[in-house]
């Protein structure tokens, strides 16, 4: 007979104000098999799990229902709570009456009844549940960090400091991302080079760190402590280790056609580059799309001026696979399209250009060797127009629904550099709102405002469109009421960014969970943003949310501090919620085993004492190491011999039974 | 008064189907209007004064006829608050009450000089009288 | 083999708009497309009425998708006042039950926007090709430098419209080239020329006409086109006249050689 | 004199862990109301919902019952919601045969960020449960008071 304990918490008045904790505890001493039931301000706290442990032992008790918040905030401190006391942790059930009642509902009455329903239910499951024994499994010592930009570098620097061995997957031929491409970086405007390319250099001497460039994770296997993951090297045409990346190669290239990515685009490149001079690797790769020799088998010119013989056209995509133990997620992300966004002409018009493309031309190693000079025609511009929220916050189905969030501090650092350094060039910023929280960041606003005074306009931009040689601008000053036809040299758009489209694909081979922008879900908002729900993710950069550098260094940090908790471990515990196969009633029809998506289940042949039958029969077993509990086997069982350890059939039958009363 | 104004946006919601709270004040609407100059209250001040429920003086302004309906407004806001359904919600408003109508069949003959379309008769009618 | 679409060709295009209707036929006869025309379609009022609970003007548009649905399910519209009203009806009576259950019960029907509406435009684009028609072109017009004028009636709003770009359409400069002009692409091609206030404000309307005439002069356009028969009047009677508009239809005509049969 | 008791309906929630559960907790923290007749049970996937608990809620008094889960292809299993979409479109045409009307059915795919999505989809269950009223098929008379 089980006895029972229940344990009714205010959460101050979070649950106190709306639910009559006093009642639901005392309605609850009434039902059978509770023992012992009370109610206290903070259940959680140190004096809350001592009246937990006190009433374990006093009342002998078998098995506790904590009404509280949700489960997946405090399951596992109860659960340790249970533990201390002597108690199975799995004897443990939580009834959500915050989340889940106190916080949506309004009335005292309601949520009162409703409470105590949610309660009688989680005693109608703990009143089944059976003592279980979570099982161990072993942690591979090495992390798998998917993306190089400046966040993959950072928790890739730390992971390896602490000593252990780190892998970076980046699908383009080097490391360094978003950050490289970049000029300058607010609020302090040093240059984005300087601080960074150490950082990637560091990367790729450290001894613990190895770099798969232009390279994707292919599949993922396994779960946390032991995934298994198959990487694509995609073919360089190039031996990487050959490689001395002296750029002979490229002076001798014919083919001079190919998009130059770096500069996205705002300028050519030759079929065989090296993407910028400070790449890492510092090898060279081949544009299969643009090659002669790989097209149509003539010219080979790289191969004869390559002093290493480091070419090699038939290379082919390889693939390796790999233990580890976690992984981080740190794909970072892209400025959006603008094809649904004509009425700014930027298809149409050179001069309209992305704030990226702005930090390129900006920038002395990019296109213009840093000269700022109108795309169209390579004159000198006097006038240059800022347009902010570019398909952020935007609803309408064009854009995105949220802030981009660092647009207003990079637009503000464009129109200050811009004025420092042409100052016959006048600025002007259509701006929704400017939102500068972060430390210095307000002040650098106002600097560019008040230091260098740019012009910034209250409203929203309709319409840019090329009249002669210049453009117009077709906007409004809200603060004037007045419509504004601006004649302007220049328009740069401060374009929403996105995630980059490889995230929705990685979290998917990694079961971790997504939201509909596409950003990486955190386990909790607030207490557990670098990990994923799933066990053994971690998430770093702006994969998680938009964020700035500063931001995505301290996130990329904390991610690996996470993964450096996990890997110092030597054994985890698993989950011992698993399925479970009664070998009475199996009858080997094999269902189970052909949907379950972790390959758990396989089949022996076995001697079974069936009410005194006594026969050989194939019947399922379950490998409780590679089992993560989904239940899929146990609907699928045509003869009820599967179910789930701690969602048991009998309990969810109870739990519904309870609700329905 | 206040009673009358409260219902008066229920109207409007009920008659566009637009939420104008989603309005975020950024003017793209005023911005790509081509009779901005026009109107004495402009577009982004219709959506706003319909939010705060001052429709009366919407509908006693002559602004309700400048609208073009030509939708740039609509097509370009961010948040789809389709200012030009509203406008036109205030416009049917102030023609169905009496003495609302704004062009008659009086005016016509005036107006008439061999090249103008049917078309252009059959909107101005469907637009500015009940 | 003849493709037969119902036609609905709307109250201008059998008094003011002659010419629009007229080449459209010929046009199409010579492109191998029947175009039966309702009987007893309505005028569609000209424009949308936005606001919800306006049922009765509906109701036109409403006959005329209805009977089309009868008769093959495709209806061909030309005026692009009569296109923007007929198919945002039809997506009312197919996404808006309030709506469509009103107009059915009035009209004793049961329609639910199955009819499909193509514009002359999408007709040719799609059901025709572009291709095929600068295969049938007997008579070039090269040289000519044509603006093509949307306005704002076939665009906006385009998630209903679903007509082209609404900033950057290419329908007409795609048309212009299949019989043999050059397109002159300006940016207010698809900005209103003020058509509704055409007749109660002229002074507005000869703004918003000289806002778009100048800006196609400056980028080279020497005649303008469009499916508009309230534009072509604005354009004409509040521009500066400097600027020949004629429908596109005509021009259609005379590339396939059958303007004057 | 006996007065007639207001219909309160009894709704179950079936919400898996990883992504429906963690939306209605979104939902709670973020305060976004739906009625209190809606009853969670968290289990691990939506796939472990067994057709014989939606027919056993039905049979104790049950007038509504929804199944939450990730979205299609965002499985924390990765195929469990495939598996919970096919076996629930058999159960339901089944239950509208016998007679449960098919409003009082429903899957609904909620992920975790989703706390507005969870609200609404639960406002509208309960509206819709309140237009069926009372579920008289499939209860089991001897369960009722």
């Amino acid at each position: 007979m089980q006895r029972i304990g229940v344990f009714v918490c205010w959460c101050g008045s979070n649950i106190a104000a709306t639910v009559d904790v006093e009642r639901v505890a005392q309605v609850m001493k009434n039902e059978p098999g509770v023992v012992f039931s009370t109610d206290y301000q903070y259940m959680c706290s140190e004096a809350g799990q001592a009246i937990i442990r006190n009433a374990i032992a006093e009342h002998k008790l078998t098995g506790i229902v904590v009404c509280s918040c949700s489960p997946r905030m405090h399951e596992a401190t109860f659960r340790k709570t249970a533990q201390r006391a002597g108690l199975n942790p799995y004897m443990v059930e939580i009834a959500n009456i915050r989340e889940q009642c106190s916080w949506i509902h309004k009335d005292k009455e309601e949520g009162t009844e409703k409470a105590i329903v949610l309660a009688r239910a989680a005693l109608a499951k703990v009143m089944l549940n059976a003592p279980l024994i979570a099982g161990q499994s072993s942690v591979t010592k090495r992390a798998l960090v998917i993306g190089g930009g400046i966040a993959g570098i950072q928790s890739a620097l730390d992971i390896a400091d602490a000593g252990y061995e780190v892998d970076i997957v980046e699908k383009e031929p080097t490391i360094g991302g978003k950050m490289s491409k970049l000029d300058k970086t607010f609020p302090t405007l040093d240059c984005s080079a300087c601080i960074l390319t150490p950082k990637m250099v560091d990367a790729a001497q450290n001894e613990k760190i190895t770099l798969y460039t232009y390279s994707e994770v292919e599949e993922v296997k396994g779960f946390v402590g032991n995934f298994n993951v198959k990487i694509r090297r995609k073919a360089r045409y190039v031996k990487e280790d050959v490689c001395t990346g002296c750029g002979a190669c490229m002076q001798k290239c014919p083919s001079k056609k190919g998009l130059n990515e770096f500069n996205l685009g705002l300028n050519k490149r030759t079929a065989i580059y090296i993407p910028f001079a400070q790449a890492i690797p510092n090898v060279a790769v081949i544009d299969a799309t643009q090659c002669i020799k790989i097209k149509n088998n003539k010219c080979g010119l790289c191969d004869t001026v390559c002093a290493a013989k480091a070419i090699d056209y038939n290379q082919q995509d390889e693939f390796i696979e790999r233990e580890y133990g976690a992984i981080v997620m740190a794909t970072g992300f892209n400025p959006i399209k603008l094809d649904k966004f004509n009425e700014y002409s930027y298809a149409e018009c050179p001069d309209v250009i992305t704030s990226l493309e702005l930090e390129r031309i900006m920038n002395a190693a990019g296109p213009t060797g840093g000269k700022l000079v109108k795309m169209s025609n390579g004159e000198h511009p006097h006038d240059i127009t800022f347009i902010q929220c570019v398909g952020s916050r935007d609803i309408s189905g064009r854009g995105k629904c949220y802030c981009s969030k660092i647009c207003c501090m990079y637009t503000a650092k464009h129109a200050m550099l811009i004025r420092d350094k042409y100052p016959d060039v006048n600025v002007h910023v259509f701006y929704i709102d400017v939102r500068t929280p972060g430390k210095n960041f307000d002040e650098f606003y106002r600097r560019a405002v008040e230091e260098y005074s740019v012009d910034y306009i209250k409203g929203q931009v309709g319409k840019v469109y090329p009249e002669g040689d210049h453009l117009v601008v077709q906007g409004v000053d809200m603060l004037a009421n007045e419509q504004i036809i601006h004649k302007t040299d220049m328009v740069v758009l401060a374009t929403a960014i996105e995630p980059d489209p490889t995230a929705r694909k990685i979290a998917s081979m990694l079961t971790a969970s997504i939201d509909t922008n596409d950003f990486i879900t955190e386990a909790h908002p607030k207490l557990r943003p670098v990990e994923s729900p799933t066990a053994g993710i971690f998430l770093s950069g702006v994969c998680q949310g938009p964020k700035d550098i500063p931001e995505t260094v301290a996130q990329a940090g904390a991610a690996a501090v996470k993964v450096l908790g996990l890997l110092s471990k030597d054994k985890l515990v698993t989950n011992p919620c698993v399925s479970q196969s009664n070998e009475l009633l199996c009858n080997g029809c094999s269902m189970c085993q052909n949907v379950c998506p972790y390959g758990a289940i396989g089949y022996e042949d076995k001697l079974i004492n069936d009410h005194g039958i006594r026969e050989t029969r194939r019947v399922a077993v379950v490998n409780e190491a590679l089992c993560q509990g989904c239940g899929a086997c146990t609907v699928t069982c045509p003869s009820g011999a599967m179910d789930l350890k701690g969602f048991t059939n009998k309990q969810i039958m109870a739990e519904v039974d309870a609700i329905c009363k | 008064m206040h009673n009358n104004s409260d219902k008066q946006k229920d109207q409007v919601f009920r008659m566009t189907g637009v939420d104008t709270r989603k309005c975020m004040k950024c003017g793209k609407c005023s911005a790509s209007c081509p009779s901005f100059n026009e109107m004495q209250y402009r577009p982004h001040q219709f959506v706003d004064m319909v939010t705060k429920g001052r429709i009366e003086e919407l509908m006693a302004s002559p602004s309700i006829y400048h609208c073009l309906s030509c939708f740039a407004c609509v097509e370009r806001c961010p948040r789809g608050v389709e200012p030009a359904v509203v406008v036109e919600a205030i416009r049917n408003l102030a023609e169905r009450k009496q003495g609302g109508t704004y062009f008659s069949p009086d005016e016509v003959p005036e107006l008439i000089d061999g090249t103008v379309p049917q078309q252009a008769l059959v909107s101005a009618f469907r637009k500015y009288r009940k | 083999m003849v493709m037969t679409f119902s036609y609905y060709p709307g109250c201008t295009l059998k008094t003011k708009a002659k010419e629009l209707d007229k080449y459209a036929r010929a046009s199409a006869e010579a492109l191998g497309i029947e175009l039966k025309e309702l009987e007893a379609w309505q005028c569609c009022g000209a424009c949308y009425p936005q606001s919800k609970d306006e049922i009765a003007t509906r109701l036109s548009s409403v006959r005329a998708l209805n009977d089309a649905a009868r008769e093959g399910g495709v209806l061909v519209t030309l005026c692009s006042a009569c296109h923007h009203v007929i198919t945002r009806v039809n997506r009312d009576m197919a996404l808006k039950p309030e709506i469509a259950d009103k107009a059915n019960r009035y009209l004793e029907i049961d329609y639910h926007g199955t009819t499909e509406v193509l514009h002359y435009l999408t007709m040719l684009r799609d059901r025709v090709g572009f291709d095929v028609i600068k295969s049938k072109v007997v008579n070039p017009l090269k040289g000519r430098k044509i603006g093509a004028y949307y306005g704002c009636m076939l665009l906006r709003p385009s998630k209903e419209m679903g007509f082209d770009d609404p900033e950057n359409p290419t329908i007409m400069e795609d048309f212009i080239r299949a019989i043999g002009a050059t397109p002159v692409v300006y940016q207010m091609r698809n900005e209103c020329c003020g058509g509704y206030v055409a007749m109660k404000d002229k002074a507005q309307a000869k703004k918003n006409v000289s806002r778009v005439l100048d800006n196609a002069k400056n980028c080279g356009a020497e005649e303008l086109i469009t499916a508009c028969p309230l534009c072509l009047y604005n354009l004409n009677e509040n521009g500066d006249k400097a600027m020949p508009v004629t429908y596109f239809t005509e021009l259609l005509a005379e590339a396939l050689g059958v303007k004057e049969a | 004199m006996q007065v007639e008791k207001q219909f309160k309906p009894k709704i179950v929630a079936f919400c898996c862990n990883w992504c429906s559960y963690a939306g209605a907790d979104l939902a709670g923290s973020s305060r976004l109301s739906y009625p209190a007749d809606v009853k969670i049970i968290r289990v691990p996937c939506s796939c472990r919902v067994n057709p014989l608990f939606i027919l056993r809620a039905f049979e104790r008094g049950a007038d509504g019952v929804i199944l939450c889960g990730c979205h299609p292809g965002d499985c924390h299993y990765s195929t469990g919601n495939y598996y919970t979409r096919r076996r629930m479109t058999m159960l339901f045409s089944m239950l509208d045969y016998l007679g449960v009307e098919k409003g009082r059915t429903r899957v609904e795919w909620v992920s975790a960020a989703e706390g507005v999505k969870f609200s609404t989809v639960m406002n509208n269950f309960v509206a819709k449960i309140y237009e069926l009223g009372e579920n008289v098929k499939l209860g089991d008379l001897r369960c009722k008071k």
